[in-house]
This record gives structure tokens, C-alpha cells and sequence, in this order.
């Protein structure tokens, strides 16, 4: 692999410092944080570097943290691939629950449109920029954010179902 | 009544009894079968979904063009199966008929083609 | 952009009424919805068509939205491999093996040669199977109904194999943390060979029916065509984005379970139009098929899973008589292995593409966070521009060969 | 010619049999033409939407049990097969499309997803058709096989068999229609 962890590191660091932190290697793909004001500036730069080419915008998605501290509660993680030395890297933006927001990648990959639409439409994260931001897997006149963690899994008007016999008491479930 | 129309009766009856026997079974069905209309099931049917606007708009000329001029050389298309099946007895008359007919409608093919009838774009 | 969140019915009620045609014909609003015939599962596109042709569309997706991601939350680590196979259930072994190999990843697990070349030969079983329904419906789609008979037949017998391996036909739920369930019967390896003798000449007659059909290339050489960058930029991956020319395969990209043994090239399109990607699902089960014969000629001794007690479900005669296997067997069973806290993400070949597992864990008995990649509904974005001018019929030749599958497009 | 001894035939239904005539009730008569015509609306989300794609194809062969045509339309269906699961968001469609169906009809919930919504107890499961349309049978099974799609059509032809001619004008179908609120 012509492209090291290391290089990708160092040369991001040296583009952007304090808003990018904490690289760590998980099982062969360098993870790092952004700060997520700069994402745009971050992935066009991973985009168009002649040396790091991350061509491919693998796969973005939300993740909710609810025992953080209060501005690190949701996180977009997003997944890029270099095809020319096949190196993953993946990035992640913390954002505080009160007002989960961060730039559109969109336009820098059109692939993005759908994704960051999951990712509104499960976490309730608003992309700003984005062309068409509403609902597109749930039901449109939805209000909460199913994959919150206080959010229950289970369908609430089932009334045939009794939890005593399947062993779910309130707090395990 | 002379004889011989009397002899039609018998065909008139079979004609009476085929058609009527299809008219029957069409109605008595129509009875049987239960009907049930409701403003919802008279909607028309898209996919599930409230159909938006209204399907009976003028659509451009060059879809109605192609259909009529298909049916059009299909028509003759049939005139040619006679021809083709007794194609030896008719020899090169029948060849010289046959090919009278066709040239008509070649010519009027070429008027198509000369005024883009066809022309999709 | 606030006009682009309007409903489409009414942004496109609003064009109808300014524009007029020269010829004074008007525009229309087409529902290609939900439970249309062309759409082999549940998705919506709401088309503005000015008589045959297509202006402008949009799609709506979510008609089964299962909420996979919010179940596997709550679901032990063996639970969540019975969604993997609803996925995309034409190939459900592939999403099997996908989630087993992530798993192992995550606990550093490593599989005996033998299981590797076995998994190899499953999933190469499982994309014959797709790209079997895939391509035969795309001949039903444009008019030729027999090959899908003569096909499916074929599939019929892949079912039987996975009947002979794990018991199920379609969602499969085959495998376990290191291995497979049971060391496979010699019906099973009988099977393969069978298929493996009768297949090719079916396979070829279906090939001779469709590739050289003067009726099959006009409908589709040049329709829902879409080039090279753009399938890039809109997340193409699988035979949809070889088809547009781009060669990448995560077999040979990152190669998992020692498909690095195997030689097999990879078939590339050029123009990424519908022919193409016909073409390379074609040329893909021929090169499926070399694969499956090469690993069955090289399939080593061994055992059928990995020695890890803690994971794999110890024999039964074990666990009766031994102490540890009965404990190993009371935690298995309820679910509380040791899962160290690790984040990975494991990418596999579908058969639509990269399906790729992001695994967040934090010790407890159920992951922290799953998200699936799911190629279907990163790919289905761009249907609209490849159809954007082209004929309804066309649209519907496109929509049959992108091979979108409901269960991946809204987990 | 196939030797008739392996085949047997369909036994008449019970009638008055004399010299030369066969009477019996016109509800069986009917119900015999209906059993055997019946025309399926393969309603199919998921999974076992492609199961029954095997069970129309040349193995299986549905075409044995009459059901020749799949109508996509539902003007011209009798059986609606729902297959697969219907989320929330599907739920007024499938009501759509049943309520848009010729009378009489049927309806059939292939696979634990249709019936009860199975193993998918989630926000955006629809609980079972049965909350929104009337169903007939219920077929268990996740994905269930070929063979349990056949035995559930079979069970519909014996239902529509002994189906009386005045049942869909009844007052308990208008109640039962009515408890769905279909007007």
C-alpha cells in the first residue's frame, strides 16, 4: 500500500490542525475526529489531494450517544475510500442535542443526497445545504426521530401482547 | 312461404340458439356475480395511490399517426394471405395483380416517408 | 431549495399548467408506484411525462422500512444474522457470511482454510442465484418470458443445496461465529456437482436466447446509460458500476475469506447502459462458476469451525458430559459472549454491490450501533438522471436491470 | 395418452344424478367455476414475494390450481395474495388496492410478516393485515415453502367451493366490511 496511515495523518494535520484530533488505527482504517464546521473544507481536500485521492464516499451514517457530555451527543460518521492504494478512512463529527447541524457533503459526492437524508430521517441531524432534506425511509408525517435511544422499539398500540410472558419488564426493553 | 326458404328456418334456429346461448350466460353471470360500487372503488386505479390530474389530455399526433398507418399495411398485409396460398395457380397474373396492388401502396408509403409522418423527433 | 421539499404531484401540477407544447398537446403526471409490475418490490416513482417521454421524476422509498438498524440494537449477536438474509434476500448466504466475517473481525477470529473455501463457495452460489432472478426478469420485462421458466429452474436447484446445507431455502440463517453449523452431508457436495455439470449448458441457451436478440439489444443498448464519474460520484459499486466501466470488485480489492487463491477476472462494461449491465451479470455467473469449481478442486482437509468454545456452540455430546462445554453452551445460548468494545466496518460482495457492516460495540450482549451499507439504496438515487428524457419503457427495462431489491433498499 | 389409472379425477359435487341429467345447488355449481378460475393479485413486498416467484415458476407451476394470470390490476383479480411485510406506510395502499378489487374476493396473508407481522415487531411494522382488510387464510411461514402457498390457494378453493351465492350480500359481510369502515 503505497499510502500509510502515517502520511494520511500527517498531512492532514498539517492542513488543518486543531480541527482534526484523536487518529486512531481500528482494524485496518485510520479513524479520526472533525470538527464539524470544517468537514467540507476536510473532504474536499481528501477528495482532491493528488497524494491521498479519496475518490469514493463509501457510506455515511449517524450514530446517538446519549452518555456523552451534552455537545458530544450525536456523531456522522462518514467512510471514504481511495480505489488507486485501497485505503478506508473514516471520519467523525460530534455534534451537541441541542442543535445536531452540519454542512451537506453533496456537493462534493451526489451519493450523499440519500444518505444524509437516512441520517436526518433516523437522528434528526439537519444537513445544511442539502437540496431536499425531509423524511425519505419513515412515514412523512412522523415528528420523532425513531433511532434515538429513548425512542422505543416496539409498536406501541399492540395490544395483543403481553409483556409478562415474553419476559420484558420497562427497564429491559 | 315457398320451399326452399323453408329450409333457412333450421339455420336461423342455430343462429338463434349461438348467439342467444352467449347472451344468456353473459346476463345470468351479471346476475349472479355480486356487485358493489362505492366512491372509492370507482377511482380510477394508480397503483394504489391518489392519481393526480386527468389522464384524457391531447396527447402529440405522432403516436395516433403510427397506429393508423400500422393498421393500415397490416390490412394488407392480410390481403396478401389469399395470394400466397394459391400462389402457383395464379402464376404470373396473379403476380402482375398482386403486384399492382402493392405498388399502389408503396406509393403511398413514399408520400408517408416524403411528409416525416414516421419522424419520431 | 424550500420548492424542492413540496410534494412532486404539486411541484409538477405547477409546470403542467404554464407549459403547452407547440403542437398543443400537454403534460402528464405518471405514478409508477408501489405495486406496479416493473417494480420487483416496493418503491415509488412519480414521473412527469410529456406523452411517452419522461421530463422530470422522483422516487419515494420506505414502503417496507423495517427499522433493521433500531432491531439490531436490541438483538444478541446471534439473533441479528436472521436480518442480515432479509437484506437481500435473492442472495441471503452472502449477507450471512458478510455479518459472520465482521463478527470474527471483531474478535480477532480466525477460520480454518477449509470454512474460508466453503463460505467461498456459498456465496459464489448465492450471486449465480441473483444475477439468475436479475437477468431473467430483465428478459421478462422486455417481452421474453420463457427464459425466466427455463432459469428459475436452476435456482430451484441452488435452493435445494442450501436446503441440504442449513435447512432453509431462501433466508438462509447459515453459519455461526467461526464456521458453519454442521460439517456439510455428501449430498451436498453431490449437489454442487450436479449443478455444476447441468448448469453451463442452460445457462448458455439462456445467454443465445437474450445476447445476440435483435428485439432484446433495441430495448435496451443505450438505454438508462450513465457514465463513469457520475456512477462514482452517486455510490455506484457492484455490477451496476462495472458496467460503467470502473473495474472495482472488493474480491480482489481487499480480498476476505482467501478469495485471493482464485483466479477469476472481472467483467467490464463500457457505456453503463442497460445491455452493459445485462452483460456483466452474464459474464459474472461464468466467472462465479470457475470460481466454485477451482475451490472445489482445491478444498483442503480441517475441521468445519474455528476451536473457540466461547462462541461456537460445543457438540452435544459435550456439553452432557463436560463442565465447561456446559457453561460455554448456558452463556452461548443466552446470548452473553464476551464481545471486547471494538468499532469495524467489514465490506463483501453482494450481489448488488459493496454491502458493508459499521459495527460500533460497547461490551454489553448487544451491539452499540449496526449500520448496514447497503448498495440498493445508495445507487437507486441516480434513476431518475438516467432515465431523464428517455421513453417510459425504457424506464422500465433500466429500473429491471439496476436489480434495486426492496429488503436492501429500505432496511 | 397418460394412463388414467395414476390420475383422479375431480369428484362431482353431491346433486341428483337421473337418466341423462345431473341437478344440484347453483352455489356449487358456481362455487365449483370460482374454485378453479381463481386469478391472484401477487401483492409481494419481500421476501416471500420472490418464494412465490418460485411457486409461479415451472416447479411449483400455481397455473395448476387455476390461477394462470397474475392480474396486477385489481379489477380483474379475485384472490389477493399479500406477501411480504406491510409497513405502516404501505397500509393504505394495500386498503386501496383491496377495496378496489371485483367482488367477490379473497384474501390470502403468505408469511408470518402478513399475518402478524412477525419477526419484525417494530414503530413502522403494520401488526398484521388483518387490522386493515378482512382476510381469509393465513399462511404460516417465514418465508414459507412452495408447497405451503399451494396448500394455503388449496384451502381457498374449499372455502370458495362451499361459499353460498348470497353470502356477499349478507348483512353479518356488510358488518364485517363495516367494522373495517369500507363503505
Amino acid at each position: 500500500m503505497a499510502l500509510e496511515s502515517a502520511v494520511i495523518q500527517q498531512k492532514v494535520i498539517d492542513q488543518f490542525g486543531l480541527k482534526v484530533a484523536d487518529f486512531v488505527q481500528l482494524h485496518d482504517i485510520l479513524t479520526f475526529e472533525v470538527a464539524p464546521e470544517a468537514i467540507l473544507e476536510v473532504m474536499k481536500y481528501l477528495k482532491e489531494d493528488e497524494t491521498l485521492r479519496f475518490n469514493f464516499l463509501t457510506d455515511i451514517c449517524g450514530v446517538h450517544y446519549p452518555e456523552y457530555a451534552q455537545e458530544r451527543q450525536f456523531a456522522v460518521v462518514y467512510h471514504m475510500h481511495n480505489w488507486v492504494d485501497n485505503v478506508r478512512v473514516r471520519i467523525k463529527c460530534f455534534l451537541p442535542a441541542s442543535n445536531p447541524e452540519i454542512d451537506s457533503v453533496v456537493s462534493l459526492f451526489l451519493g450523499a443526497n440519500w444518505m444524509e437524508r437516512e441520517t436526518y430521517d433516523f437522528f434528526g441531524i439537519i444537513f445544511k445545504g442539502h437540496p431536499q432534506l425531509k423524511r425519505i425511509l419513515n412515514m412523512d408525517e412522523m415528528t420523532v426521530f425513531p433511532m434515538r435511544r429513548e425512542f422505543p422499539l416496539e409498536d406501541g398500540g399492540r395490544t395483543d401482547k403481553d409483556d409478562r410472558f415474553f419476559g420484558r419488564t420497562q427497564q429491559n426493553c | 312461404m315457398q320451399t326452399n326458404q323453408l329450409d333457412f328456418i333450421p339455420i336461423l334456429m342455430q343462429v338463434g340458439l349461438a348467439v342467444g346461448f352467449v347472451g344468456a350466460t353473459i346476463f345470468i353471470s351479471g346476475l349472479l356475480g355480486p356487485k358493489r360500487h362505492s366512491a372509492n372503488k370507482d377511482k380510477n386505479f394508480e397503483c394504489g395511490i391518489e392519481s393526480v390530474g386527468n389522464a384524457r389530455i391531447p396527447f402529440s399526433v405522432k403516436y395516433f399517426l403510427v397506429a393508423i398507418l400500422f393498421v393500415l399495411f397490416d390490412v394488407e398485409v392480410i390481403f396478401m394471405y389469399p395470394w400466397a396460398v394459391n400462389f402457383r395457380e395464379m402464376g404470373i397474373e396473379g403476380l402482375l395483380k398482386m403486384g399492382l396492388f402493392m405498388a399502389l401502396l408503396v406509393i403511398g408509403f413514399y408520400y408517408v416517408i416524403k411528409k416525416k409522418g414516421l419522424e419520431w423527433e | 431549495m424550500s420548492e424542492l421539499l413540496l410534494p412532486p404531484e404539486q411541484r409538477y401540477a405547477s409546470v403542467i399548467n404554464q407549459r403547452r407544447n407547440e403542437d398543443g398537446s400537454e403534460l402528464s403526471i405518471l405514478n409508477l408506484g408501489p405495486t406496479h409490475p416493473a417494480t420487483h418490490g416496493i418503491f415509488q416513482n412519480i414521473l412527469l411525462m410529456d406523452g411517452e417521454r419522461i421530463l422530470d421524476g422522483e422516487s419515494t422509498v420506505g414502503y417496507i422500512h423495517r427499522a433493521f438498524e433500531k432491531i439490531a440494537e436490541n438483538r444478541p449477536f446471534y439473533q441479528i444474522t436472521v436480518l442480515t438474509d432479509r437484506l437481500n434476500y435473492c442472495s441471503a448466504p452472502i449477507n450471512n457470511m458478510g455479518w459472520w466475517m465482521t463478527i470474527e473481525k471483531a474478535l480477532g477470529i480466525e477460520v480454518p482454510k477449509r470454512v474460508q473455501y466453503m463460505r467461498v463457495i456459498v456465496m459464489e452460489l448465492a450471486r449465480i442465484a441473483d444475477h439468475i432472478i436479475c437477468n431473467s426478469v430483465l428478459g421478462v420485462d422486455t417481452g421474453a418470458l420463457t427464459g425466466f421458466l427455463y432459469v428459475f429452474q436452476f435456482r430451484e436447484k441452488i435452493y435445494e443445496i442450501y436446503e441440504e446445507i442449513c435447512g432453509a431455502r431462501l433466508t438462509t440463517n447459515m453459519g455461526r461465529i467461526g464456521g458453519f453449523e454442521r460439517d456439510w452431508s455428501p449430498a451436498v457436495w453431490a449437489k454442487i456437482d450436479a449443478f455444476l455439470e447441468e448448469f453451463p449448458a442452460v445457462w448458455q441457451e439462456f445467454e443465445n436466447l437474450l445476447v445476440r436478440n435483435r428485439i432484446f439489444m433495441d430495448r435496451t443498448i443505450n438505454v438508462g446509460s450513465i457514465s463513469a464519474e457520475k456512477a462514482m460520484s452517486y455510490g455506484f459499486t457492484g455490477p451496476n458500476l462495472r458496467a460503467a466501466g470502473i473495474d472495482y470488485d472488493i474480491r480482489v480489492a481487499q480480498p476476505y475469506s482467501s478469495y485471493e487463491d482464485f483466479e477469476f477476472d472481472i467483467p467490464v462494461g463500457k457505456s453503463g447502459d442497460t445491455y452493459d449491465r445485462f452483460c456483466v451479470r452474464n459474464a459474472e455467473i461464468w466467472e462465479s462458476l470457475k470460481i466454485i469449481k477451482q475451490a472445489l478442486a482445491k478444498m483442503p482437509e480441517g475441521n468445519f469451525h474455528a476451536d473457540v468454545p466461547e462462541y461456537y456452540l460445543p457438540p452435544k455430546e459435550d456439553v452432557y458430559t463436560t463442565m465447561e462445554s456446559l457453561i460455554y453452551h448456558f452463556k452461548i445460548v443466552m446470548g452473553e459472549i464476551p464481545v471486547p468494545l471494538t468499532e469495524v466496518y467489514h465490506p463483501v460482495e453482494g450481489g448488488n454491490g459493496e454491502l458493508g457492516f459499521y459495527l460500533i460495540t460497547d461490551g454489553s450482549r448487544t451491539p452499540y450501533r449496526l449500520h448496514f451499507r447497503r448498495p440498493c439504496f445508495i445507487y437507486y438515487q441516480a434513476f431518475n438522471d438516467m432515465v431523464k428524457g428517455q421513453n417510459l419503457s425504457d424506464a422500465i427495462a433500466t429500473l429491471s436491470s439496476l436489480n434495486v431489491i426492496a429488503g436492501e433498499l429500505d432496511a | 395418452m397418460s394412463d388414467s389409472s395414476k390420475y383422479t379425477m375431480a369428484d362431482a359435487p353431491a346433486g341428483y344424478a337421473g337418466e341423462g341429467f345431473f341437478a344440484t345447488k347453483l352455489s356449487d355449481v358456481v362455487g365449483l367455476a370460482r374454485a378453479n378460475s381463481l386469478w391472484p393479485l401477487p401483492f409481494a413486498t419481500s421476501c416471500c414475494g420472490i418464494e412465490f416467484m418460485a411457486t409461479m415458476a415451472s416447479h411449483y407451476d400455481v397455473a395448476r390450481f387455476g390461477s394462470e394470470r397474475m392480474s396486477f390490476s385489481p379489477r380483474q383479480a379475485d384472490m389477493l395474495l399479500v406477501m411480504g411485510t406491510i409497513a405502516k406506510k404501505m397500509a393504505p395502499i394495500l386498503r386501496q388496492v383491496y377495496e378496489q378489487m371485483a367482488e367477490p374476493k379473497w384474501v390470502i396473508a403468505v408469511g408470518a410478516c402478513a399475518s402478524s407481522g412477525g419477526v419484525f415487531d417494530t414503530y413502522s411494522v403494520l401488526q398484521g393485515i388483518d387490522k386493515v382488510i378482512p382476510v381469509d387464510v393465513y399462511v404460516p411461514g417465514c418465508p414459507p415453502r412452495p408447497e405451503q402457498i399451494l396448500d394455503g390457494v388449496m384451502r381457498l378453493q374449499e372455502i370458495v367451493k362451499n361459499e353460498s351465492v348470497r353470502r356477499r350480500s349478507s348483512d353479518e359481510y356488510q358488518d364485517l366490511l363495516g367494522s373495517y369502515n369500507i363503505k
